[in-house]
């Protein structure tokens, strides 16, 4: 286990829908822990994911959205969303969490983990990666 | 009004189970009758006991257990399904020679025909699937 | 004799509404539920569909809506109900069917 | 239990990738020993559950198609298939499985379960029938 | 570096296909598998999709064609693999990309 | 090649696990070594030993508890999501003062580590799901 790896997490799906975007962020957290190089891709019915202003009381299940805003303090830094995909659900980065990651080679500065990307540039994030994992 | 509810998919993986759920709740509160509920495809595995979900989360199978006690509603799992996908009472159990079961209490697992029979005698019968 | 459709897929990923839409009739109710209620969103792929949908009443689940953070993007004239709401409409209507 | 309804089954979805399909039959098969009016209506993806041929024993399931094939013994005549879904899928009624029955009404003579109908007609089936149910 | 992409959803269904088809490569593989393969059909829904993915090869599980019935239903130049073929196709490229 | 297989849907239910299964089965004939198969999401339910499936059909969790003795394989469930589900061990069981539990013989239950492992030791690692 010396070599670090690129790791992508490729999320297509709607939340609460079903559970596959609850139970991929659980293998985020816990991959977060090993020293591996991990990004984070949001595309499709992916983008869904970070739309802000969940309320989950009336549905009655879990609000895990603010697990998805610490995911800075797990140092993950690079949150890869479609743009293509943004636009075509009528979505700007304004309605999206606000998701942020301190800087340490800039004096820990405060920045924003998401990166909006076009089609072009996602099928290259998934081409540069080594392992992606799919949910 | 006299209500059928059919559920089929499983706890946790799909909302289905939730939405049956809120919607057997907000019948009830309503004052309607809820002849059956009736869990079928993945939907029996809404009836194991063994589940522990997380503290902060909800409870599936227990909420269920707990809407029929106090309603006495009548929560029907399909043998057929249910024997696919290991959910067992203690007949069942026995019957295929298992050293467990893992049927949640006010469950009850029986055949295909409650189904239909609760088509012919409620008002509305609503599935919810994938 | 006026049915209740539940559509539970998103647009984008499935075509579940588009060929419901294609089978209701008059006075019938649609009723956005689970991902379904993407199809509600302003300036969305399903806007024009529900536009479109003459006739028909379209609805779309509080809880859902809430859950995704959709408050305030919705279509106008799209209704919003909750689960006593859903009850209502299935007993208004003759039967429901679910488009899974 | 006097009164007789109007069943229909409405099947939406191809088989083998799901077991909605294949439950669904098995609910069909269940109830035409209630003295119901049964019908079955296959639409979308659907269509593909009565495509003839299947060889499944690479796939390693059950062949479960020979069970539509003997749903004439369960005296289930009506199996309505949506004409604008096959032509979508570049399938005609030759494409599919045989599905007969034997008329009481004629003098038993052997004729077939299967009756294309348009999506308007689809629509009116669905309206007309008492309970749906929906796999 | 070349991909494999796996489909398991029916283009009728689903634009899992269509996404996927964004995303590929020079030299990458797309194999359809499940209710994927249900693209591969001749004078079906996503025959132009395969039609004009250039530069990429379209492979379907024969397992999935076959319990289907859709022998001789297939489209040309699309190259039926078994699950031996399916596990070849998964060493030879860099990585396997499931589009669920 | 070292080979790696990610279940995230349950038996019957979806074709994901046929398909996860005969993989791994060509996987090995052509004599790759599979490193672990990791069941996730409703995967877990793969692990059950109380299914009864018909006669005539294939028996998910028997084929997988087999194939695992015949190669010494490593059959790992998610703890998390097998407990969402109700699929327990003896420890599990005992921990959560359950009265019974239905992992199969050949399966073990461990953390969501074990993927990550997997994705680090592997040279592809191949999902399977909705």
């Amino acid at each position: 286990m010396s070599e670090v790896k690129n790791f992508l997490y490729v999320n297509r799906k709607a939340p609460h829908g079903t559970i596959y975007a609850l139970e991929s962020l659980e293998v985020v957290l816990i991959g977060a822990a090993f020293e591996q190089d991990v990004a984070l891709a949001f595309l499709d019915d992916g983008v869904f994911q970070l739309v802000k202003g969940w309320d989950t009381s009336e549905l009655g299940v879990k609000n895990f959205q603010p697990a998805y805003t610490a995911l800075g303090d797990y140092d993950i830094s690079k949150v890869y969303v479609e743009r293509e995909s943004l636009e075509e659900r009528g979505l700007t980065e304004d309605d999206l969490i606000e998701m942020t990651y301190e800087d340490e080679d800039d004096d820990w500065a405060e920045k924003s983990s998401i990166r909006i990307v076009s089609r072009e540039e996602m099928a290259q994030i998934m081409r540069d990666s080594d392992v992606i994992l799919s949910f | 009004m006299k209500l059928g509810i059919c559920v089929l998919e499983g706890p946790y993986q799909h909302e289905a189970s939730d939405t049956a759920y809120n919607f057997a709740v907000a019948a009830l509160e309503k004052g309607h009758e809820i002849f059956r509920i009736f869990f079928y495809h993945d939907g029996v595995n809404n009836a194991t006991r063994l589940m522990v979900p997380p503290q902060d989360d909800r409870h599936i199978q227990q909420r269920w257990s707990e809407l029929a006690e106090k309603h006495d509603l009548d929560l029907v799992v399909c043998v057929a399904a249910a024997q696919r996908r290991g959910i067992l009472d203690e007949d069942e159990m026995k019957r295929h020679g298992k050293d467990a079961n893992n049927i949640a209490p006010g469950f009850r697992i029986s055949g295909l025909g409650q189904l239909i029979e609760a088509e012919i005698e409620c008002d509305r019968v609503v599935f919810f699937g994938d | 004799m006026a049915m209740l459709h539940t559509v539970n897929k998103s647009p984008y990923q499935c075509d579940t509404l588009e060929s419901c839409l294609k089978h209701v009739g008059d006075g019938d109710v649609v009723l956005l539920i689970e991902d379904g209620v993407y199809a509600a969103m302003k300036g969305g792929k399903a806007a024009e569909l529900i536009a479109n949908a003459n006739g028909v009443k379209i609805c779309v689940l509080s809880a859902d809506v809430k859950a995704r953070g959709l408050e305030g993007k919705l279509i106008d004239g799209v209704e919003v109900v909750d689960y006593g709401g859903f009850v209502d409409l299935v007993v208004e209507t003759d039967k429901t069917q679910a488009w899974l």
